[in-house]
């Protein structure tokens, strides 16, 4: 099975200072933000990786990253086995990635009627030639998504935010891609029509074949998308392995963390055990594993010393505790 | 006598293409030291049905029938003079957002001292002292050092309790929260929630916990209640609702929420979506998407019937022999 | 339903009909503006065919007054002229300097903002330091100086020629900052937004970008300004023309009317300089009152 | 707060080098001041020792130098028209437009300030439509007009205060106020309130319109859910963050009184600095017109650095961050 996406030890940062004048005159330092720190994964082709955490802990980025929409600062990435840039400046393979965003309500220009939204990658990429070739197109990519030919007409404050995401799926869809980027495609959605979307991406996932990289901040809905999973904390990821394996058996203590604090309906009349604690700022995390201030099995080496990853049964953890036994 | 009553409220926002009703005829009540979660789709009416209790809709949004009463006292035609006594020292309101709920230019500790003068025969002294006091309820640390503080100096999850305060201060029976957890981190949520059970239970305080989110419903409140299209799908003790829903819409609802312990193939999903106001279907509005759709459905609008202990407005819940 | 009868439909139309303020204005508007682009046809005398002034009808009241003549239904000036048509030819003139000020100032300020809120860095900070400087000083003032540089520059037998678009330039060259600054605020807002992003993932180039998708999101904010300040350029052109570096007689907008008739206001000729004033003011005043509606209409949180 | 005040002080200097620089190139290139200083008849002897005399044959850099260093110790040059030092010509009229300004600075601020809190608070009252009407008017009027209604009403028709001038003067050092006189105080009445209307109606608007704002956000809203009286939420809660904006544009607009006042001068034969310039432009008087370019480049740098500061008072935020 080739991989689709790989990335290895990419890195991104933002320089975040104040202006160059103040910060000479405080005295003060350049302030980098580390939003992806040494993040490794793949993506086998036909699959679903995601990229699980909480605010802040570098999954947009990485979602961004792989798009080619940011440079990484290090580390490289591949698509289809070539580095990501010299891929974008191909036409052919550029075609073949595409991404549905999170905000059903800012991804759809609203001046623009849904037809040439959908058609805008079909022009862009000369796909198709004839106005009448590109409508048929357009119509057939609207039924598949379950929406109806005629809707092209309309524009996009004409729908519901279910509907403007079907809207978005056949966007991403009409450049006939083999890899998507979904960048929490159903957190502005209430949850009877995020179950359509879900459905309707797995059901196109089968049809079609396609590599999915999922970003969220909901366990449950990782849980039913991916093969693969893996856990983010202020930019790395500190647990990766197959959707299975960590559900069942969560190693690191953040991943455990995540867990206990999802509130769940079958929860229901239990109380959840709060954790304590907050996500420090990424501009400067904690020293050693940048976990530790919240970790309940935190000591003096996870203090001071950044761990590693490695392999613990199938899955990938990077934890003194877990490698000690401690956990 | 329950601590606060809905009856038949009717709220209607006037338009040029006739008038919008945002809520029909919803009824429920609140006992005291209760924890009631409202739970429903974006647009069903929830956050509107808290705002209306308070005496804040939005104009042109007004109270067209139906009656709210506190404590016995019908409060739905008080005007904003006789409410302000009610708003803050017997009703308290937690708002989503943390980050825009704090005035910026003034001092945490001088917004609760205010709040608490406002409604409190206290000194300002005594009025200072329980301001630090509050601060270490919600959990703020250092708190009397922080009293001065400014809200962007706190975190977005120590503004939510700094707000939860300030709902509090002026100790009311009754809390409505409106999405108090949206804004936040999960494992942010979970500290708020116990907080929040905690400090109303201390308090013996009620709690009218309005989300979109069945999970902290769940793990939180004692009844909940369903709101589609501005109106009550079902009612009840959490446990019965959530675990044998007795309307097509919850029994959808909780379907289509994927699960943490058992991994399924497709979720359960309901087509379409909930209409919006000014297109809602006669007889029952959920009859377009439902499964279960009888004649009468598309006719007369269901009343909610009792089943069990809960309340659910269906017609399949009246039983066969029963139709005429 | 089409789209000229879905826009009458539309919320805007029913708003703009059930608002007698904005009515109203825009009826002034409209008449003036006939009055000014048709004043070749509907002026009853034209005040530059010296062949027809007479100097025994200078200086006649209006025609509503005891010794008005009704053939000069607002009066006349000092040259015989209709002060009616003379106002019509010189809203003409007010107007069209406006519009060609106000259009130059657009098309600068759309292109800066649009690059500088899409490029952000360096090429941004340093526009912005631009606009910021410019907005610093009042833009009569800049209108002022521009217009006195250019006019010392320029050789002498082509000032009286170009003097139009010498003001047209000093106006347009004042008003752009805020245009810029506007454009560039809800560039870098849409710049933002996922759909944006979509074109890039696509591969889309920036300047493809900017105009197809960016450009029609960001002008309605800067349309309504460019109304409010279309009332403020004929006041700009006005001010100019009354301090004597705008448009020279031969050319007279209300400015200049006011400007002549002024100096026969303390000899009891009112109407030379009355008239000429309450037009620019109602016009003015039109059109403010209904750039303020047109911002608190397409302003959907007002409502 | 040191470190940023000098910051913006520094960052002031590339902004005064900027205009001063364009106040230059006006110099250089535009006219002829050998042939407007020399008139007619001239001999090339002549012509030589007033370009050496200038320093005309220099690098433009160097000339350019030179021009900053004389600016900065207040040497402009001569002036074109009137054949004096153009610092001295503005150092005579300053305090003429600066009283001016104040004053209607002053009224601006005294009377805006409070009627768009009203109007804003009271958005739906009747007097605040008809207080909103006028300001409409205000904005629509162009100042000269107003000047001459003005003109008309109380100094033609009624005769009760001087059309023209500044009255009597009393000169305290190198300053001369008309503060301290009777006449100078009538004759600053209507100048003042001319100059000052636009820029009430203005503020007045501003106002109302941020009020407008502040009173939709969700902290008023939980303000009102707290039970707090109308006074301490329009007082203790909306008006602070009213203010917190409105101060940039405030401030600019004050110091745009002082361009302001050229119309006003004009109209009022006012002896101050705008009617020096506008008799200057008129003949293109390029010495002049620079100067006062660069002079009221800073007084707006002046002003920028109060706001600045003013910023510090009201805002925490900005308190705890630098």
């Amino acid at each position: 099975m080739s991989s689709v996406l790989e990335a290895i030890e990419v890195s991104r940062r933002f320089d975040v200072s104040r202006p160059a004048l103040q910060r000479l005159l405080s005295g003060e330092r350049r302030r980098i933000l580390t939003a992806v720190d040494a993040v490794s994964f793949d993506i086998p082709r036909a699959t679903t990786l995601s990229l699980v955490g909480e605010s802040g802990c570098g999954k947009s980025t990485i979602a961004r990253l792989a798009v080619g929409l940011y440079a990484p600062s290090e580390g490289e990435i591949r698509f289809e086995g070539y580095p990501l840039s010299s891929a974008r400046a191909q036409p052919g393979l550029r075609r073949k990635m595409n991404m549905i965003f999170q905000d059903p309500y800012a991804s759809l220009n609203p001046r623009w009627r849904v037809r040439d939204i959908v058609a805008e990658p079909i022009r862009a990429f000369r796909i198709l030639s004839g106005q009448k070739a590109i409508a048929d197109r357009v119509g057939g990519l609207l039924s598949q998504v379950g929406l109806s030919p005629a809707d092209g007409e309309k524009f996009p404050h004409e729908f519901s935010g279910g509907q403007r995401q079907r809207i978005s799926i056949a966007r991403a869809l009409s450049s006939e891609p083999e890899f998507l980027v979904c960048d929490e495609p159903t957190s502005a959605l209430d949850v009877s029509v995020q179950a359509q979307i879900l459905n309707l991406m797995r059901d196109l996932q089968q049809r079609l074949g396609l590599t999915y990289l999922f970003i969220s901040h909901n366990l449950a809905v990782v849980r039913h998308m991916s093969d693969r999973l893996g856990v983010m904390y202020l930019g790395r990821i500190v647990e990766q392995g197959r959707g299975e394996d960590i559900f069942r058996n969560p190693q690191h203590p953040y991943t455990r963390l995540l867990l206990d604090a999802i509130p769940d309906v079958a929860m229901v009349g239990r109380t959840r055990a709060p954790v304590s604690g907050e996500v420090p700022s990424p501009i400067a995390p904690p020293s050693g594993c940048t976990f530790h201030p919240r970790c309940p099995l935190a000591n003096e080496r996870c203090r001071v010393e950044k761990p590693s990853h490695t392999r613990s049964a199938d899955v990938m953890v990077a934890c003194h505790a877990v490698q000690e036994g401690r956990a | 006598m329950a601590l606060l009553e809905v009856d038949r409220l009717v709220v209607e926002f006037p338009g040029r293409r006739g008038t919008l009703r945002a809520l029909d005829e919803i009824s429920f009540s609140i006992e005291p030291g209760e924890v009631l979660g409202v739970v429903g789709e974006s647009g069903a009416g929830k956050s509107l049905t808290g705002a209306a209790i308070i005496g804040l809709l939005e104009p042109p949004g007004r109270v067209a029938s139906g009656q709210i009463r506190l404590e016995g006292t019908r409060i739905d035609r008080f005007t904003d003079a006789q409410m302000r006594p009610i708003r803050g020292r017997r009703i308290g309101a937690i708002f989503q957002d943390p980050l825009t709920t704090l005035d910026p230019l003034v001092s945490v500790g001088k917004q609760l001292v205010e709040t608490m003068q406002t409604h409190l025969k206290l000194s300002d002294r005594d009025a200072r002292a329980r301001a630090v006091g509050w601060l270490e309820q919600v959990g703020i640390p250092a708190a009397a050092e922080r009293v001065g503080a400014y809200p962007h100096q706190f975190s977005g999850g120590m503004r939510q309790r700094v707000v939860i305060a300030l709902a509090l201060c002026a100790e009311p029976k009754l809390v409505i929260a409106d999405e108090p957890t949206t804004a936040l981190d999960v494992s942010i949520q979970a500290q708020i929630i116990a907080l929040l059970r905690r400090l109303t239970t201390d308090h013996g305080t009620s709690v009218m916990l309005v989300t979109h989110d069945m999970g902290v419903i769940a793990e939180t409140a004692d009844r909940v209640a369903v709101m589609y299209a501005g109106r009550i799908a079902e009612i009840g003790p959490v446990r019965d609702v959530v675990l044998h829903p007795s309307h097509p819409y919850t029994e959808g609802l909780m379907g289509s929420i994927p699960q943490l312990e058992h991994r399924v193939e497709r979720l359960r999903q309901i087509d379409g979506a909930m209409p919006r106001l000014t297109a809602i279907p006669p007889g029952c509005a959920f009859n377009p998407r439902c499964g279960r759709v009888l004649e009468r459905c598309r006719v007369d609008r269901p009343d909610l019937l009792a089943r069990g202990t809960t309340l659910a407005a269906c017609w399949n819940m009246v039983p066969m022999d029963d139709v005429t | 339903m089409n789209a000229v009868s879905r826009f009458l439909d539309s919320d805007f139309v029913y708003q703009f009909w059930r608002n007698p303020v904005a009515v109203i204005s825009a009826a002034i508007v409209l008449v003036v503006v006939v009055g000014a682009v048709f004043a070749p046809i509907l002026a009853p005398h034209n005040p530059f065919d010296l062949v027809s002034l007479d100097l025994m009808d200078s200086l006649k009241p209006p025609a509503f007054t005891a010794e008005g003549d009704p053939h000069f239904l607002l009066g006349t000036d000092d040259q015989g002229r209709d002060v009616l048509s003379g106002i019509m030819y010189g809203t003409r003139i007010s107007l069209l300097v406006a519009v060609l000020a106000i259009g130059f100032s657009l098309v600068v300020g759309i292109g800066v903002g649009l690059l500088a809120g899409y490029a952000g860095g360096a090429v941004d900070a340093f526009l912005m330091r631009v606009v910021d400087v410019q907005l610093t000083f009042p833009s009569i003032l800049i209108a002022l100086l521009v217009d006195g540089v250019v006019r010392a520059a320029l050789p002498r037998s082509m000032q009286e020629q170009l003097e139009i678009y010498v003001i047209v330039f000093a106006i347009g060259i004042s008003r752009w900052p805020q245009f810029a600054r506007t454009i560039r605020g809800s560039t870098m807002v849409e710049r933002q937004r996922d759909y944006v992003m979509a074109a890039k993932v696509i591969g889309l180039s920036s300047g493809r970008i900017m105009l197809t998708h960016i450009l029609p999101n960001v002008m309605g904010p800067v349309l309504v300004i460019a109304t409010l300040n279309l009332g403020l350029a004929i006041l700009d052109e006005a001010t100019l023309s009354f301090l004597g570096v705008g448009l020279p007689p031969t050319q007279p907008s209300l400015g200049t009317l006011i400007r002549i008739g002024n100096n026969f206001l303390f000899s009891g000729e009112w109407w030379i300089t009355i008239f000429p004033g309450v037009t620019l003011a109602a016009m003015v005043l039109s059109i403010n009152l209904l750039g303020d509606w047109l911002r608190d209409a397409l302003n959907p949180r007002l409502r | 707060m040191f470190s940023f005040i000098l910051s913006r002080i520094l960052q002031a200097i590339p902004v005064l080098l900027a205009v001063g620089f364009i106040s230059f190139a006006m110099f250089a290139f535009v006219g002829d001041p050998v042939t407007i200083m020399l008139g007619q008849d001239y001999t090339e002897a002549q012509r030589a020792a007033l370009v050496s005399q200038l320093g005309l044959d220099q690098p433009f850099f160097v000339q350019y130098a030179k021009f900053v260093v004389e600016a900065v110790q207040g040497n402009f040059g001569i002036s074109y028209r009137l054949a004096r030092p153009v610092g001295a010509l503005i150092a005579e009229r300053l305090p003429a437009t600066v009283e001016l300004a104040l004053t209607a600075a002053v009224l601006a601020l005294a009377i805006g300030l409070p009627l768009g809190v009203y109007t804003g608070i009271r958005r739906n009252s009747a007097l605040s439509r008809l207080i909103m009407v006028f300001s409409l008017l205000g904005v629509s009027l162009p100042t000269f007009l107003i000047g001459i209604l003005l003109i008309l009403v109380f100094a033609v028709q009624l005769g009760v205060l001087p059309s023209f001038g500044r009255g009597d003067v009393v000169q305290l050092g190198h300053w001369s106020t008309g503060f301290l006189t009777a006449s100078g105080r009538r004759a600053l009445v209507l100048p003042a309130i001319t100059l000052g209307l636009f820029q009430m109606t203005l503020i007045m608007r501003l106002v109302r319109s941020e009020m407008l704002e502040v009173l939709r956000s969700d902290y008023i809203k939980f303000a009102r859910a707290r039970g707090l009286t109308p006074r301490a939420i329009n007082f203790g809660h909306a008006l602070g963050n009213t203010l917190v904006p409105v101060i940039t544009i405030v401030g600019l607009q004050l110091g745009g009184l002082i361009a302001f006042s050229i119309v006003t001068e004009t109209v009022f034969q006012w002896p101050g600095m705008g009617l020096l310039l506008v008799q200057s432009i008129g003949v293109a008087d390029i010495p002049v017109m620079s100067a006062y370019l660069l002079l009221i480049a800073v007084v707006f740098v002046g002003i920028n650095l109060c706001v600045d500061l003013l910023y510090f008072a009201v805002d925490p935020r900005l308190r705890a961050n630098r």
